[in-house]
């Protein structure tokens, strides 16, 4: 019933918003609706970590512990975001941002497209984490695009049109490679399960026979799933889409993007690593990965040192972080499957912050270009400046701040591996970025005082972030005992332990 | 009619029409004219529903009429009709100047048939070529060059429509590859993929008449405004 | 007595972080935030300072393990008699620097920033204190970097000017490539050793050879130099330590580079076995390049905060010619006279951590009263702050290497460290020891004359400038503060010889000898060079003759000096309408005979323009520029970082908005992938 | 003789010597050139006139103008019981060797350079800088001579380099204590302020160096910084002639090994002054910025004598 619940209520939460005639109602519908979703998403994940698992309809919908933890933190991602988007998109009000449309939508028409698509956007990725079907997870994951698509288009300038466009497109043959390698496992499995039903493509059925899979199926398999899946992730080279897309959308959307569906992805992904290195060994799966994550890594550099606006260096970031996952995976063992969950856990959490940021920055300046900001937003910015600040510095790994922790973790593993090359060149890169980040963005919040009229007077944005940096910040200290358990189980999970 | 029963003459059947679709994927790269296409496109789609049927009568695999029936109201009827609307709606008619020209194309449309065929031959088994789960298996080869086709026609084409009809033709090869490997996907995920596909189309087609009353033409290469 | 120095030492982390938190909560109020801020900080402080003795005279070897709430991470501190003597250093100057800063920080001066400042400094000495004292990596590495971070929050404190915002930036930066460099070295002693303690890293010494030893080797070289300030990694240093407020420049000069030197102490004495002999000579090379260089620079700078800097970088370069003959000693196989150079090196790291951290409260009295760094400005300060001037010439004597203070003991065990090392060997590497004394000896000349300058130049004679004039001593903190590290650059000096057998821990730990027995003679009043033969000086019996000896000047008085009277009459000023500050030699009329000398270094150019209306030889106007080549900037840094930007701006044509382009890389990943999958 | 006598005694010796070689010098290259020059024992009657007079401060100079005639005249007489004199045990061998002498040395002509500076004129900043200047450049072939020195007798004690000689008494031919000497001497050239590197009886402005700095000193002051500067010469003399050449010094502190020694040293010293005289009066004054091309070959020089230490 859980299950049932954590799905039901979005969906219910969406339909409820189309439905609503003003602002107030379709704001406290999905502060509510995701607020008992959090809470649902700590009971599911308490009890996973009792039973270690949880199914409903005949294994249907299934939670281990990994999707008991990419269903929290989608849950957490979904609720900072709806506490944030009230006092943002209020702002936009302010601001006249929806009369302004290239449409002329009127604005109570533009919010409902927010608030109704959004909970269709959470069930979805929901659906992802609770799916134990690989088909239906695919069917899953595209939802999470078409939900999306006219979320990114949001405010209909020209540039969000050709965003969505891109987001789209690219995200379509991604996930059309996706349902390749889908098939593809099937096929491969097909063989050995000589089955025809569902349960065919049930993971937890899957894993246990994982090693009599058709071998060369298994790698092609693989290798689609890797791009497809990591299309959807913005792993290098199929991230073109996310700059855009990230720069574009709304800030509350483009955190979710950031924290929330790349998670979904890589969930997607590491089911298919299990299955891959379950047949073929570690060396194959952990080879692509190694490239694939040094290069999105890599890409990220050049960005993310030169760069005109700072939603899209956030963009960077993300991509440079969906690298050091997939290299917390490459690297493998207990130690590298727990690093890179640890990774997720806390890029989760720290990224919405970073966007939030970002997001009172652009709307004080009414730009995300760094050439137009005079700096000193220190000054009028006495809250989102300082905090904008420590988020640079917690996102790019500098410790206390918790990402240090699992970029070191990840480090330890790499380094315990075959090959010293990629941890090394890894650090290296990890170092440039950091370079990047802190030049833009100390220039963007220290400095003389420009004189702009003082913000960070909207509760809802102020109180959204503060709290969230506290969370941050408490991180680096304490990671709650229960959490760390759930992350460790998820770990055994991807190590390919049931 | 003791042929009907002959999984020989059904292997034959298949690849005819496999063949036929794989014609039909190349024609489409050659062709400029949108209304042109979309019909090749129903076409193709129309014969893939043919070889699911087939698929399904030699296998006695009944959810394959299922899906076979889906493909044709969907990708034979109901998204060429919604396409050609919109196409008439924005007045386009051809591609004037693809991204890489037409003999090029039908060129590059040969090598990937190739990469098709050798990606497709490492799964041939000998062993069980004659039983009739191998059946149109020998598809699979079709399968990964329409898919790699309709990649590159996304590649090449500059009008939004279509990258869109590229992305459906490539999702045909998908599916061929599904019903010629493992007679289909499981039912419910079937029915999930398809209801993906029609929102994915409808989704697809309110951005391609924004784009187009945004930016007053179909051609995507104006939309780079969004850089480095 | 493990509990005892564990109780303050516990107690002066509390003090540090109560004082952070403090401080940052009673933000609004200043006058408050200061109290705290400072208060804390040299409560703090204390308890350091009692542990840390604590820990050094009872030759403790404690250790606590206190689990964090954190994946893998263990809080864990090992007071050792290495980690005890830099915890003490740093101990002295925080509490010294707490006394300064309650005069210094003015609350009214602005509300907000006192509390940030507060709570900054105290979370730079709660994890300096962890730096020193951390015994795994991991936790090292954290507390490295949160150090790194609260200096950067400390350099970028005076925000609003462009150059600050710079060197804080420049700072982190090269501070994070460093920590990226530590990271490697332990990651690759990690997986040596399998484990992240230090004990570990230490018990796995002896299979550390070849390859890996030279790694490991040059990264922690690298990663710790960076922070120490050697050249060429030095350029953040002269921009970021004047950037601070002055007693955060006193903390970073004197104790935050000092981590570096730690750093090496430990990684190249415990981790790294038995070195190889260029790994040695390395070291020493780098020391005595960044001594001289440092010095050379130094001369050239007519800031006071950026001179000092400069020095900062010379007295690293002594610290390194110390451990660098130390490391080869051990290779040779002579554990005493390594010892010995550890000693050099270790004890010069004190001192200069003292001096130095007096010259920048000095300066910073300059820069309180006068709002200038720049000594084209300053002048006639000694009889308007007289207490100050006396404070900063001790310390100008002590950094110049001038017996009997303190930085002439430790110098002098340098010297004769590298004396001894001619003898070691037949190889031809023995002529470098005392070459790296001769230029040693250059060095130390050319830092007296840096000093003769900073010191002439601002307090003696007429002021130069309209705020000159108008300054005013200091307040009781600021000059107790500096009255305290005087008081110590004049002890370490004058009683070097009770202060030995501190050492003696230290070189058990790190070589396995004491010698602390035979470095004194005479009864504790003579230093000796390992055996009374060698070579001795006595600081104190100097300091003594020197009272002793008055007796001839006052005899000769009382001779001849009676019938003569004192006359105080204007300078003569060559016939000339009155002497004026004009007249006075200027800083970089004093530093022109080196820039001449030195010219191939410095590249100096110079332009003038003359203004004139009938004849240039009757010119209205003189405007005279003169600049000097910075070359790691102008050759390396720049170029590098140059190149680097154009290549990413190059590659920025990845994302040139071409969804084509897009679609093409994920097809060409795909063909090439798919045949890769395929392949037999 | 207990140590106090001995060092009472060599004091007194320093500072009645000191004046008379500043003395015999001048009388010597006035008879060079030809002159006949003041009577050697000229410079002590301008001591005694100097103690006797009034004393002028510039108003614009602070206690440390007035510090400084001690500290140079004080620096200087602890250097001189360092070094071994008539006999190889100097009294305060034990307080400082080499090293120690060195930087007493500089000690004393730092306090100088900021005495030229609290004035306020342009002579004195002039003097100071080109004073540190110099000595600055001049310290590493010091240092490089006197460590050729340090090593051969294995100790920087001046005693026991003193006392190593012995048995050895044909050790100054050696070609690295040869060498070594010959970058001493430069050095002792450059540091007690003669031709070619200085002029001490010039007062024009432009090539003058020790003398701007002490120009606003009169009276005693001037008295004792006059002392104290023969003093150190005195002091870098016996440096040069003592452990190069440690001929006659007496073993211990007796009359008879003192007179001889007393003896040996006198006439060492007019040998060394005589080779001062020789250089002052075949040499011309050097332009500035000449004088660190000098200072180059003696560090060559020292560190000839050096790498000659390795090879033979």
């Amino acid at each position: 019933m859980l299950l049932f619940a954590l799905l039901a209520i979005p969906l219910a939460a969406g339909a409820l918003s189309f439905a609503a005639r003003n602002r107030r109602a379709m704001e406290a519908i999905n502060l509510a609706a995701f607020a008992v979703l959090f809470l649902l998403a700590a009971d599911l994940a308490w009890q996973v970590l009792h039973t270690r698992s949880v199914q409903l309809w005949n294994g249907f919908l299934a939670a281990d512990s990994l999707s008991a933890l990419v269903v929290l933190l989608t849950a957490f991602v979904a609720l900072v975001c709806s506490i944030y988007a009230v006092g943002y998109f209020r702002e936009d009000e302010r601001n006249h941002v929806f009369e302004a449309n290239v449409r002329g939508a009127a604005t109570i028409s533009s919010l409902r497209k927010y608030y109704s698509l959004t909970p269709l956007f959470v069930f979805a990725m929901l659906l992802v984490a609770l799916a134990n079907n690989l088909g239906v997870m695919w069917v899953a994951i595209e939802a999470t695009t078409l939900a999306s698509v006219f979320l990114i288009s949001f405010y209909g300038r020209a540039t969000s049109i050709e965003a969505a466009w891109k987001y789209a497109m690219i995200g379509g043959v991604g996930l059309s490679m996706a349902l390749f390698g889908t098939i593809l496992t099937y096929y491969s499995a097909h063989n050995v399960l000589e089955t025809e039903t569902l349960a065919g493509l049930n993971w937890s059925v899957l894993v246990v026979n994982a090693q009599q899979f058709d071998k060369t199926t298994m790698k092609l398999a693989f290798i689609l799933i890797l791009l497809g899946y990591g299309t959807k992730a913005g792993i290098a080279p199929m991230h073109t889409w996310k700059p855009d897309a990230y720069s574009e959308a709304p800030v509350p959307v483009a955190a979710m993007l950031a924290a929330a569906v790349l998670n979904c992805a890589l969930y997607g992904l590491i089911r298919f690593y299990v299955l891959t290195t379950r047949c073929l060994g570690p060396e194959f799966a952990s080879q692509l990965l190694i490239i694939f994550g040094l290069l999105s890594v890599g890409v990220a550099v050049p960005f993310v040192l030169v760069q005109k606006s700072f939603r899209r260096l956030l963009a960077y970031s993300s991509i440079d972080h969906g690298g050091i996952m997939i290299l917390g995976l490459a690297f493998g063992g207990a130690l590298g499957a727990l690093g890179m969950l640890l990774h997720l856990t806390f890029h989760s959490i720290t990224k919405p912050l970073l966007f939030f940021c970002a997001g009172n920055v652009e709307q004080h300046l009414k730009t995300d270009l760094f050439r137009r900001a005079k700096g000193g937003l220190i000054h009028s910015m006495p809250v989102s400046g300082p905090i904008f600040l420590m988020a640079t510095l917690a996102v790019t790994g500098i410790p206390p701040f918790s990402m240090f922790q699992s970029e070191f973790t990840i480090l330890r593993a790499g380094f315990g591996g075959p090959l010293l090359w990629p941890p090394i060149l890894l650090i290296v890169l990890l170092v440039a970025i950091f370079i990047g980040f802190l030049v833009h963005i100390a220039r963007l919040v220290l400095g003389a005082d420009p004189g702009l009229p003082p913000s960070d007077s909207c509760p809802w944005k102020k109180y959204s972030l503060i709290g969230l940096a506290s969370v941050v910040v408490i991180l680096g200290f304490w990671l709650p005992g229960p959490l760390f358990e759930l992350i460790r189980n998820a770990a055994r999970v991807v190590g390919g332990e049931r | 009619m003791y042929f009907f029963e002959d999984p020989q003459f059904g292997n034959r059947m298949i690849t005819l029409m496999a063949a036929f679709v794989l014609v039909l994927q190349i024609a489409m790269v050659g062709q400029r004219w949108l209304v042109t296409n979309i019909r090749v496109f129903a076409a193709q789609s129309f014969l893939l529903a043919g070889i699911a049927n087939t698929i399904a009568y030699f296998n006695h695999a009944p959810h394959l009429y299922i899906a076979a029936f889906l493909t044709f109201s969907l990708k034979a009827v109901v998204l060429p009709v919604v396409l050609e609307r919109l196409v008439k709606r924005v007045d386009i008619g051809q591609e004037i100047a693809p991204i890489v020209n037409v003999p090029l194309s039908l060129l590059i449309s040969g090598g990937l048939t190739t990469v098709g065929y050798v990606v497709a031959a490492s799964f041939h088994h000998p062993e069980d070529t004659a039983s009739p789960a191998s059946l149109g298996r020998n598809t699979l080869a079709v399968a990964v060059s329409l898919f790699l086709i309709g990649f590159f026609m996304m590649i090449s084409r500059r009008k939004a429509i279509m990258q869109v009809l590229a992305l459906l033709s490539l999702e045909n090869g998908l599916f061929l590859a599904a019903i010629s490997l493992t007679y289909g996907m499981p039912l419910i995920v079937e029915l999930g993929i398809f209801f993906d596909l029609l929102v994915a189309v409808m989704v697809l087609g309110i951005l391609v008449y924004r784009i187009q009353e945004t930016f007053d033409s179909m051609d995507v290469t104006k939309l780079s405004r969004l850089r480095g | 007595m493990n509990a005892l120095a564990g109780t303050f030492f516990f107690g002066g982390l509390l003090a540090y972080a109560v004082g952070a938190i403090a401080s940052l909560a009673t933000g609004r109020s200043g006058r408050l935030a200061r109290v705290f801020g400072c208060g804390f900080a040299l409560t703090g402080a204390l308890l350091e300072t009692i542990s840390s003795c604590v820990a050094l005279l009872a030759a403790s070897d404690a250790h606590w393990e206190i689990p964090a709430g954190v994946p893998f991470l263990i809080y864990s501190f090992r007071l050792d008699a290495l980690s005890a003597y830099f915890n003490l250093i740093l101990s002295l100057l925080a509490a010294a620097i707490s006394i300064y800063s309650f005069g210094y920080l003015h609350p009214s001066d602005d509300k907000k920033t006192t509390g940030f400042l507060g709570f900054f400094y105290n979370l730079s000495l709660l994890s300096l204190t962890a730096v020193f004292t951390a015994s795994n990596a991991f936790f090292f590495l954290i507390a490295w970097e949160v150090m790194a971070l609260s200096a950067y929050c400390l350099i970028t404190f005076e925000h609003r000017l462009e150059t600050t915002r710079r060197a804080g930036v420049l700072f982190f930066v090269m501070s994070h490539a460093g920590t990226g460099c530590l990271l490697i070295g332990f990651l690759l002693l990690n997986s040596l050793s399998g484990s992240l303690d230090f004990s570990s890293f230490a018990a796995a010494s002896p299979k550390l050879t070849g390859a890996w030893q030279s790694a490991v080797f040059l990264l922690f070289l690298a990663g710790f130099g960076v922070k120490a300030g050697v050249i060429p990694l030095h350029i953040w240093l002269p921009e970021a330590h004047p950037a601070a407020p002055s007693n955060i420049s006193a903390l970073m000069s004197g104790i935050v580079i000092k981590t570096g030197i730690y750093g090496l102490a430990r990684v190249l004495f415990e981790f790294l076995g038995v070195p190889p002999l260029w790994a040695g000579t390395f070291v020493l090379a780098a020391g005595v390049v960044s001594a001289l260089l440092g010095v050379l620079y130094a001369l050239m700078e007519h800031d006071l905060k950026r001179l000092l800097a400069y020095h900062s970088i010379e007295n690293i370069g002594i610290i390194l010619i110390g451990f660098g003959a130390a490391l080869m000693f051990i290779t040779l196989g002579h554990p005493s006279l390594a010892a010995i150079a550890l000693i050099a090196g270790l004890f010069h790291t004190l001192n200069h951590a003292v001096f130095k951290c007096l010259l920048f409260l000095g300066a910073g009295s300059v820069l309180h009263a006068t709002h200038t760094r720049n000594m084209e400005k300053l002048g006639g300060l000694i009889r308007r702050m007289p207490q100050t001037a006396l404070f900063f010439l001790i310390g100008a004597i002590a950094i110049s290497g001038l017996p009997p203070l303190n930085g002439f003991v430790s110098e002098w065990f340098t010297y004769q460290a590298l004396l001894a090392g001619f003898g070691t060997t037949d190889k031809l590497t023995r002529v470098l020891f005392p070459v790296a004394g001769s230029l040693l000896a250059l060095t130390a000349a050319l830092a007296a004359t840096c000093f003769v300058k900073a010191f002439g130049i601002t307090f003696l004679a007429l002021p130069r400038s309209q705020e000159a004039d108008n300054a005013q001593e200091c307040g009781l903190p600021m000059l107790t503060g500096m009255g305290l590290l005087a008081g110590i650059c004049v002890a370490l000096g004058l009683g070097a010889t009770w202060f030995l057998p501190v050492f003696d821990g230290i070189t058990q730990q790190l070589i396995g000898v004491r010698m602390s027995g035979e470095l004194v003679a005479a009864g504790g009043w003579v230093l000796t060079s390992g055996s009374a033969r060698g070579g001795t000086v006595s600081t104190a019996g100097i300091a003594a003759m020197f009272v002793v000896l008055s007796a001839v000047p006052a005899l000769l008085w009382l001779l001849w000096g009676r019938k003569g009277h004192r006359h105080v009459e204007p300078t003569w000023d060559c016939g000339l309408p009155g002497l004026t500050a004009e007249n006075e030699y200027t800083a970089f009329a004093f530093s022109k005979p080196l820039r001449m000398i030195f010219a191939a270094l410095y590249q100096p150019r110079r332009e003038i323009q003359a203004e004139y209306e009938v004849s240039p030889y009757y010119p209205t106007a003189i405007r005279f520029d003169s600049e000097i080549e910075s070359p790691f900037e102008e050759r390396l840094y720049g170029p590098f970082q140059k190149k680097i930007l154009e290549i990413a701006t190059w590659m920025r044509g990845i994302q040139a908005g071409s969804i084509h382009a897009y679609l093409a890389y994920i097809f060409v990943t795909l063909i090439v992938l798919l045949l890769f999958g395929v392949r037999p | 003789m207990s140590v106090v006598l001995q060092a009472l005694a060599q004091l007194a010796f320093f500072l009645i010597i000191s004046p008379l070689v500043t003395g015999v010098i001048r009388t010597m290259k006035a008879r060079f050139q030809t002159r006949r020059g003041p009577s050697i024992w000229q410079p002590y009657l301008d001591l005694h006139k100097l103690l006797q007079k009034d004393m002028i401060i510039p108003d614009t100079a602070s206690w440390l103008f007035s510090a400084t005639p001690y500290v140079v005249f004080l620096t200087a007489a602890i250097v001189s019981l360092m070094i071994p004199m008539v006999a190889t045990e100097a009294p305060l061998s034990l307080f400082g060797g080499v090293l120690a002498v060195v930087y007493l040395l500089a000690l004393g002509r730092f306090f100088l350079a900021l005495g030229g500076l609290d004035t306020g004129t342009s002579f004195g900043g002039l003097g100071s800088s080109r004073e540190m200047t110099i000595s600055a450049i001049a310290e590493p072939a010091m240092m490089v001579a006197i460590f050729t020195v340090a090593i051969a007798a294995n100790s920087t004690n001046l005693s026991e380099v003193a006392k190593s000689a012995v048995g050895q008494s044909w050790r100054f031919l050696a070609p690295s204590q040869m060498l070594a000497f010959g970058a001493l001497f430069i050095v002792l050239i450059a540091e007690t302020g003669r031709i070619p590197v200085d002029n001490p009886a010039t007062h024009l402005e432009l090539t003058m160096i020790h003398e701007a700095m002490i120009l606003e000193y009169s009276g005693p002051y001037l008295a004792l910084i006059e002392w104290g500067a023969s003093m150190k010469q005195l002091v870098l003399m016996t440096l040069l002639v003592n452990t190069f050449v440690p001929f006659g010094l007496s073993p211990g502190w007796n009359i008879s090994g003192i007179a001889t020694g007393l003896g040996f040293y006198l006439l060492k010293l007019l040998i060394i002054c005589c080779l001062i005289v020789l250089v002052e009066t075949t040499n011309a004054k050097m332009r500035l910025f000449r004088v660190p091309e000098l200072l180059a070959v003696a560090f060559i020089l020292g560190a000839l004598a050096l790498i000659s230490t390795f090879l033979f």
